[in-house]
């Protein structure tokens, strides 16, 4: 379900880009005709947006326990 | 003529005077008077005392008087023990007296008695008067005033040399078992008497000179007999002991009332070795000090050096001590900005998951009602459609069944078949009477069948 | 009773002509001699309309019975 | 029943047509003449619509799926 | 996980660079994106702040010693 | 460890420093750059405190037990 | 432990510093640095006393000769 778009994306970007999909559904600002299109969109932009978070975790995580393995 | 004379012998005469005396004044009596001169005779040990009354200063009354060897021995013996001297010249007494006569001697006064409380009385009042006359010239305080050195070592000594009180003095403070050391010379005087006052003043004068030599004058004189202390309260005596420039001080021993030079001096001791003691006690007041001071010095210093070392020490430990804590201290600080950087950052991770998956959510919900709401309106339309279109195929039917119905009412086959008929005049319907005449030929149509007729007449009844 | 004029009519124009023919019969304009005339032609246009109804009303229902049909 | 005229059109046109159909069967705009063939049109365009809605459902079914399956 | 740009930093300028980074981290005003690259700077940070707290411990260790062992 | 600084300092000026040192390194006034040069500096500063002591002491002796010895 | 100082020394100045030396140094007032030097003028102030106190300068002969001067 990736997107060849949402490769060189950030996060920010892709949260950005996903509040305003959201939006335009909940406003009603999306016909039936794009909404396919528009929720594959906001679905890659959620998997991109949960990738970034979980590998952010695990480097938090890993540069932590680094620090921490470090000082005992 | 002569009269007769009535001649008296001179011991007639002086007998008669002496009678007349001795019924006139027939007790002794009290007189007050001033003793001149007392005119001692040694050799007979008899006194003649020379008496006079003064008013501002001159002799308004005057008697000789005699006063038997007996009598003055008694009178002495009872002055020295009351006033502390004998009797002397120039004093006030009171005194016991029988007036008499003699025809050899003539008149005279025996004084039998002398009160010496009266006399005390009168050299208390000169005392009095020689304080009063030096309060008066601000001397009163003077000797006092001056400050006695700290160690009032250097004595010039006013005594007589034998007196058992200045050995006694010179045995305390030569002999004091403290080493003390005094510098002292002996100014030799008379200390009582008349002559004293002289005596005293002159070496006060010979001392004056060398003042800077020495730190006190000391007036020494041995206990014993009180007699001839008056002199010390002699005006002339104090004042000159109270302009003294260097401190006076007194060492008298006697048992009577202070003297005026007493009061004045720098310092007063009772007796000769008080004022000895006096003069250790201010050495002793010096050395006790110096003794402390010395003590101290030994002690002391050691306890602030002690006290400091502690102190070093005590500063030096907290030195560890509080480098210590403070890495401590630190090491804490570096750990909780770590602690609160994971904490941040999970949580921001955390939040920003629920964010996407609350956008998740809505994204599913939304997308699904978009569709279900298509849905119905389609479905919507479709019944709308049909509704329409049925509604309209039946109005067009009605309208076409109205249209029927109007057409067959139209039509005439169905009046005439009610009995209608049309009456027509060369194939037009006749609608007006007017229309006709009479004799005019008219064609009637029936529902079956025409009738030919003729018009007999024609009015315009109606309906 | 059919007229040849009315073959190639549609609904309207017949309902039309019907619709004028009425109201010249009734504006009493058409003599007696020419009524019976307009009245057998007002009753052609009539079937003419009616046959026309019924066929519409056919296929409309046809139409709509597949339709109410497919969205069951 | 397909019109090849639809076969390019998109849910929103469709739609739109449709309602104007509606909207003229409503107002009565629509003679006997046309009815069959509106109804028709009418009936082909809620096909389309069905049709489009249709598959635009299953498509966000699908991803929505894939998404909350993945977000598992 | 040193850091070059920690090389020549002292004590105070690296443990103040750390608290901006976790301020700037708790105020929120670091997104995702970069969230990863600063707690890697932090961590360096905290490294460098550890060596230089344990050099300087060792020192001080050194010069009481010294100290106490002159004392006696 | 003597530090040519304190050369010419007398007592108080040292145990002043020196408490003043102690008084800011207990409230946290003194960074960890600086920390070992403080100690080391306060080290130095106890130095010459105990050396001024320990002249000051023999000094003292001398002159008492002079002065003791004169009394006797 | 004669001090130059103190021989043309008022014995009473000598013995009111000497009070003040002391006094001075029971209340702390004096530091380590100047310690030894008070001990020091305190020991040859209380040299100075205790002479006082057992020995005198005064010379009989002198005072006589002074005597017969001034009385020419």
């Amino acid at each position: 379900m990736k997107d060849t778009k949402t490769n060189n994306m950030n996060y920010s970007a892709a949260f950005e880009e996903l509040q305003q999909i959201v939006s335009d559904i909940e406003d009603g600002e999306i016909g039936v005709d794009e909404l396919a299109e528009k929720v594959k969109r906001a679905a890659s932009l959620i998997e991109l947006c949960k990738a970034k978070l979980t590998s952010t975790e695990e480097d938090v995580e890993k540069i932590l326990q680094a620090l921490e393995g470090g000082s005992k | 003529m002569q009269p007769e004379r009535t001649t008296y012998t001179l011991l007639e005469l002086t007998r008669s005077i002496q009678k007349t005396f001795a019924d006139r004044y027939v007790s002794a009596y009290w007189i007050r008077a001033e003793m001149n001169k007392l005119n001692h005779y040694s050799h007979s040990g008899h006194c003649f005392p020379e008496l006079v009354e003064k008013q501002h200063g001159k002799v308004v009354a005057q008697m000789r008087s005699t006063l038997w060897r007996d009598d003055y021995i008694r009178a002495n013996e009872q002055f020295i023990e009351t006033l502390g001297q004998p009797l002397k010249d120039g004093i006030k007494i009171l005194f016991l007296a029988r007036v008499g006569f003699d025809p050899i001697y003539g008149l005279s006064l025996r004084i039998m008695d002398i009160d010496p409380a009266y006399t005390l009385g009168d050299i208390e009042r000169e005392k009095q008067e020689t304080i009063l006359q030096l309060k008066r010239e601000g001397l009163y305080e003077q000797n006092k005033s001056l400050a006695l050195p700290l160690l009032p070592k250097r004595l010039a000594i006013i005594s007589v040399e034998t007196s058992k009180g200045l050995a006694d003095f010179l045995e305390i403070i030569d002999k004091n078992p403290w080493g003390y050391r005094f510098f002292y010379m002996l100014f030799p005087s008379l200390l009582q008497g008349d002559k004293a006052v002289d005596t005293i003043t002159l070496q006060l004068n010979r001392i004056r000179k060398v003042k800077n030599h020495f730190d006190a004058v000391a007036i020494i004189r041995g206990g014993g007999d009180d007699i001839g202390l008056s002199c010390f309260n002699n005006y002339r005596l104090a004042k000159a002991i109270a302009n003294f420039p260097i401190p006076v001080l007194s060492g008298i021993g006697h048992s009577t009332n202070e003297t005026v030079t007493e009061l004045i001096a720098h310092y007063n001791a009772i007796t000769p070795t008080k004022l000895a003691e006096y003069l250790i006690q201010a050495f002793h007041n010096f050395s006790v000090p110096v003794m402390e001071a010395q003590e101290a010095l030994l002690s002391i210093p050691s306890e602030i050096l002690k006290k400091e070392k502690e102190r070093l020490i005590t500063i030096s430990n907290m030195i560890g001590r509080t480098v210590k804590a403070s890495f401590i201290r630190e090491k804490q600080t570096l750990q909780n900005q770590s602690f609160r950087m994971k904490r941040e950052v999970f949580h921001i991770v955390s939040r920003s998951r629920y964010e996407v998956n609350q956008y998740s959510t809505t994204l599913d919900v939304r997308s699904r009602t978009i569709i279900t709401s298509n849905h119905q309106i389609l479905l919507q339309t479709n019944k709308a459609i049909s509704d329409y279109c049925r509604r309209q195929l039946v109005n067009t039917n009605e309208k076409l069944t109205n249209m029927e119905i109007q057409v067959r009412h139209l039509d005439p086959v169905n009046v005439l078949k009610r009995g209608y008929s049309i009456t027509m005049q060369n194939g037009k319907a006749i609608r007006d009477h007017h229309m006709v005449k009479t004799g005019d030929t008219l064609q009637t149509k029936l529902l079956n069948g025409t009738i030919q007729s003729l018009v007999q007449s024609s009015s315009n009844d109606s309906f």
